[in-house]
């Protein structure tokens, strides 16, 4: 149990080397892209910072060694997951999907989808993921899950599938070479039982991608929608089993909200350490403000927040690959919740830390805000991943 | 929302028709406005324009001045409107409003002739005032023992000002200006300022930068510079050295508008997340539904109601302080309606889920806004300094 | 209007009084009581305070003159709640009970009742009243309401009614001399058009008091359960139409609320007049508390919290005398909610400002916290009351 | 709550024969005792004399005194449990475990043969550490630059003491005490205070009231009289005025340890809370199908995993300083825990209605226990302050 509690040689080094390729790569770009993306959303996207990623391994790190990755667990991965937050939250976002993906498709390909699918990922320098669920009638449904059905179907032909329907709010999803989507192929059942999960690749036939989202911040990634027009889907391209698709997920993957809880857990350490530089340069009533007793508590009270749900995240990456130990369920739906939650009030603290100056772009302020907002609904509406943790609870 | 208003006829009949002006000359322009990238073309003259038609500009003003001698309590309820509609377009008139009615009460007969008379009858006149710098902010408010870097010496019949102000709202467009500068350069802000009357244009007095803010952008701030800029005696507002007995008397009414600017953010996010939870299903039935959203919205209500409770006491009292006025009263209801307002935007946007984060929702912007008076007027952590500093013990 | 935001001279003059009667009567027993109630509950209640208070007029100033009261509005009721609140929150309850259930008799009774019940209330300076719906199975279900009927059961019968069941957490109930009762009359419909209400006086055959309640706080008011049994209730004493006792509640008493928040607020005034002393003469660091920055913004907060909550409230007390002038029903649910939440925490931060002496029983802190959290629920727990605002809203 | 617990088989064994002794020897007496109008009265002989017989009263210390040398992750394990069955049982062991492990680290061979060698083998041997006075509380924690008042004068062969302390846990029924005094009267407490071992009994050295407490009344707080006290030199722990490198090596533990006696009672308010909405039912249906509660319940759950996690990763670096200790670790701990507890202390409160105030329920004895780490072992405010204090910036 000591590997949640300690930073090993191999994690340091990764770490170090992730550090410099945000102050090289990222930290140089993201306010530019940043205010790119106000007149045009795909402009906030980076393709160099993709390449620069995969030149030092981070881009497939997931995938195990003999697939050309690290085979890095869970807990290092959200380690990195973090430190990329904490250059941008963007960026996190782009690799904790397209890292979390890329180690589910191993899970849950089969040879043949391998060959197919996960060699050419490794093989393309600019190659990221998407995993597409999300309908515009259908976002907390899923998951909580309510006992409603997806609107994408596919439906059974002879030698695959028809798919109709469209998706949204699918990060990378208008970048992303590969995607696995699930769709609703037994209209009669919930989505717990009736939905398939298929490997489809970009510019498959009647697959397209629709509008890309104009978002209030979050914005070196994209998120669009995907629409399905008589799209066929060959029986090669399905997942595991027909319809148990959301099952197989839950078994592949439960260190996602781990995931998403160390991207904005990032986006709260940088704004931790914009408050902590302003508040020591900072001069008011003749003393730098962090000599102000009232402003000096809150930063501490800001390391804790972050302390705790750092602590908090970590245990459940760690027991997310060790289940054994003691995984519970709700450790699947909660990381996330404590960080966001820290995350925001971190946040609106350092505002008011600045005054005046944070409300002004030029602070960088303002773009933290605008990030930090974005998870108190990515990955689950807090409120909707409360219930669904409820649910899991053994009363 | 106007259930628990209780208003005279009167004020009925004004806040509706600025209602309409919100519905017609606001609300359309406001997410145009707000998208661009130049924080310049943000602002809009046809907004002030349209305000003037209506008598909005000018409201606080005695009659002789065009205005409607509207009392602090029926300002406060026109300025929420306008918050409803627009915080931005809020703040320009707020702005405009209690810095006019502080020149009638401040300037002497000339000074008024100078510059009231003008406003009155310039459609696109509206007003600053200039206390903030970059290195004074709480300080100014907390009356720390420092100067104010822009200093003015004096010289022959008049004083030469140099230095810079920033953050000052109105102030690329502004055609008068209450300006406060050093003229005790041995004192303090407290001991050593004065208060200038200045006009648009005036000779040595230019203005800078344009901030690029989070929000609240359909209102313009930006940096004003003096350089060798001479003052005449007669634009000395009230005794030299006196400028802090100029600004007590300007007070109350900036921090209970200020109230009331961020509260119309809070009733504009109460009502978007209301609609939205009554027409989006989850779970096989509306949000509203949903207990937990339910108690959420009733809770937003209640923020509201409690501050606009608050700060109608406080215009009220301001105007007739002899009834039990408090002077914390012009320190925190700014500070309780922006908390509150915050929590209510912040609930909003969780409401939406991810639509809220997509700016065709229109949420985002509110959350932008809401996240404006944390500092506005004062940043609450140095308002309930203030406050305590005025509390009677 | 200029009502909710001046103090009359009379209104001076009646808080005057107020303040005078408690600090002659209830300040200096009030620590003792609530000790002594620790072993007895009954022995936290002090007859000598209620009929201190009958002389000055405070027992029935709620009702018309002409009845021998002083016709009170609630707004100034509610302002006396508030600074009897500010000495001890049980005696508080004990006359904002007695004042609002005495003028909702006054409105309720025919003649006949009148002279039967309210004439020799006025005449007994120990009489206090109670009104009686609580029963262990129904709090939240009455409050909301939900579709469910009470337990207590009155059936007709020749010339009155039967009644059996209980009720309990009544407050005054084992001191009360006269009672408003609510009971299931019609068993077939639910409360809202199934209850009536009854007129009963203590010690009718059949009606007796059972434990009285031993409580965390507010021990200078009791609190019991009642008992009925084959207990005969003459056609006399139904209050107004059979069956429809909930619907004249309402209308009869908008402005419960605003006195249980008055009352609750007034315990916030304690404790943030507490803080302020030790603050103002604890010295650590070389100078008194009120010297260091975070506790002194702590304080201005504690106070913006009360004059929030303060005008909330008198809006709300003015608004349920006038109701023209712009009632909403959320007034009569939600003042109590914003008060009692402003009460928790500035109780919790007076706790927290008083360090280690704060949880030592001579500080007197510790009794505020007991009774601080007694309107977390009473009067309608929070949450319960959000829901029930929700269900008044015009949506 | 077993769940996110990540145990060895040795501290499952560990936690589970405490879990045996929490439910048979102190569950069955809590309410009994807390109920007592005479502080005294509240505390159980019988209960430190059961969890000597499990070998829980000197587990921390190595097997040469009858120890188990658990470390500090399984004592923050064994410590949070007892505090799930009452808070002042674990404070009365939180304190015995922990000074007990200092006692070994500090003293020397003479005076541990003349302490901890009775320690082991009296069953009823418990321990206290005596800093806090009525005029240094924060003083104490922040550092501030002021004297002990209880002053030890050098004489030939010791030392005579004078003053009081108060509010030390145990300290009316401790065998040993860990004392701090001021022995050179121009310096402050940081660079002129002497740490003493002291045993009951030992002249001129007496307890004064035991002091009535809101609650964690299980364990008794009292003063301590000091009236020329003779304490010969042997009793001088590490170097005279050098105090606070003996307090330093206290450090960490405390915190920690007050952040599981907490969190225990966190998680009873948690169970307690779940039970009742388990089984109340209103509209029909019990609490927990109620949206709102359902996601209170598991935001209680969450709040004690983060919690947990955080206490676990600073006790278990606490061991292993070398791999990445940080000093905030000994300060915020339990800040974050007992804020924790307080919020699902009101929430269990609220969730029981009336039936939570009324004392048969068991919910107002967990309120009035949660209320004491507001300010045990440092008030939270000062805790943050002082964590400022080390943090590296």
């Amino acid at each position: 149990m000591e590997e949640i509690f300690i930073q090993t040689e191999e994690q340091r080094a990764i770490l170090e080397s992730v550090r410099r390729f945000v102050e090289d790569e990222v930290t140089p770009r993201a306010a530019e892209l940043d205010a790119a993306a106000d007149q045009d959303p795909t402009a906030g996207y980076s393709t160099e910072i993709v390449e620069a990623a995969d030149r030092l391994g981070l881009r497939t790190m997931t995938l195990s060694e003999e697939l050309g990755g690290m085979g890095v667990d869970s807990l290092t991965t959200a380690m990195v997951v973090e430190e990329l937050g904490r250059g941008d939250l963007g960026i996190s976002v782009v690799f904790a999907q397209t890292l979390k993906i890329a180690a589910i498709m191993e899970k849950a390909y089969n040879e043949d989808q391998k060959q197919r699918f996960l060699v050419p990922f490794v093989e393309d320098p600019q190659a990221v993921l998407s995993i597409c669920i999300t309908e515009p009638e259908n976002a907390s449904n899923y998951i909580i899950p309510y006992e409603t059905s997806l609107n994408t179907r596919a439906v059974k032909t002879d030698g695959g599938w028809i798919a109709n329907g469209m998706k949204h709010f699918i990060s990378n999803s208008n970048q992303s070479r590969f995607f696995l989507v699930f769709m609703q192929t037994d209209p009669s059942k919930p989505m717990t039982d009736g939905v398939s999960c298929f490997a489809l690749e970009r510019g498959h036939p009647g697959f397209t991608v629709g509008r890309v989202h104009e978002k209030m911040g979050e914005k070196l990634a994209n998120n669009s929608e995907l629409f399905f027009e008589d799209c066929f889907i060959p029986d090669e391209n399905l997942v595991g089993e027909a319809h148990v698709g959301f099952k197989t997920l839950g078994e592949f993957f439960p260190s996602s909200n781990s995931y998403a809880a160390a991207s904005i857990l990032g986006v709260a350490v940088a704004c931790y350490e914009k408050a902590l530089d302003w508040a020591q340069t900072r001069i008011q009533g003749g003393k730098p403000l962090i000599e102000h007793d009232g402003i000096r508590a809150q930063l501490a009270e800001m390391k804790m927040l972050i302390d705790a749900s750092r602590s908090y995240i970590h245990r459940a990456a760690w027991l997310a690959d060790h289940q054994e130990e003691g995984w519970d369920l709700t450790l699947g739906a909660l990381p996330k919740v404590m960080a966001s939650q820290a995350a925001w009030k971190i946040a609106t603290w350092t505002l008011e830390i600045h005054g005046g100056h944070g409300y002004m772009k030029e602070s960088g302020v303002p773009k933290l805000i605008r990030d930090a907002a974005a998870f108190l609904h990515s990955d689950g509406v807090n409120r909707t991943l409360l219930l669904r943790a409820a649910n899991f609870m053994n009363w | 929302m106007d259930e628990i208003f209780i208003q005279t006829e009167e004020q009925r009949a004004i806040v509706d028709s600025v209602r309409r002006f919100v519905d017609e000359e606001v609300t359309p322009r406001a997410a145009e406005l707000d998208a661009q990238t130049d924080p310049e073309d943000s602002f809009s003259w046809e907004i002030v324009e349209a305000a003037d038609r209506i008598g909005l500009r000018t409201m606080t003003l005695s009659e002789e001045f065009g205005g409607l001698d509207t009392d602090m309590l029926t300002t406060a309820m026109v300025i929420e409107e306008l918050g409803r509609g627009d915080l931005g377009t809020s703040v320009v008139f707020a702005q405009t409003l209690k810095i006019a009615k502080f020149m009638e009460r401040v300037l002497n007969d000339d000074q008024k002739a100078r510059s009231l008379a003008l406003f009155r009858d310039d459609p696109r006149a509206i007003l600053s005032i200039c206390s903030t710098e970059p290195e004074n902010g709480s300080n100014g408010i907390l009356l720390y023992p420092t100067p104010y870097n822009t200093k003015a010496v004096k010289t022959d019949g008049g004083w030469i000002a140099n230095g810079m102000k920033h953050f000052i709202s109105n102030s690329n467009r502004s055609r008068f200006f209450m300006v406060f500068m050093q003229t005790d350069p041995d004192k303090t802000l407290v001991d050593g300022a004065t208060c200038f009357l200045l006009e648009r244009g005036h000779p040595g007095f230019t203005v800078g930068r344009v901030h690029d803010k989070l929000g609240e952008r359909l209102a313009n701030n930006s940096e004003l510079f003096f350089t060798d800029c001479f003052i005449p005696d007669e634009n000395v507002v009230g005794e030299p050295h006196q400028g802090q007995a100029v600004k007590r008397v300007f007070g109350p009414s900036s921090n209970i508008y200020a109230g009331a600017s961020i509260l119309g953010v809070a009733v504009a996010c109460y009502e978007k997340a209301l609609e939205w939870a009554q027409t989006r299903i989850q779970g096989g039935k509306p949000l509203i539904e949903h207990d937990g959203i339910r108690g959420q919205v009733a809770e937003m209500k209640m923020l509201i109601d409690a501050s606009r409770s608050y700060i109608h006491r406080a215009a009220w009292l301001a105007d007739h302080q002899d009834q039990g006025w408090d002077p914390t009263y012009g320190s925190l209801p700014k500070v309780m309606a922006s908390q509150a307002a915050w929590q209510i935007a912040t609930w909003c946007l969780e409401i939406h889920g991810g639509h809220g984060y997509m700016k065709e929702a229109g949420v985002e912007k509110l959350v932008r806004d809401a996240a404006a008076f944390l500092h506005s007027d004062g940043v609450n952590r140095t308002l309930l300094l203030r406050a305590a500093n005025v509390m009677a013990w």
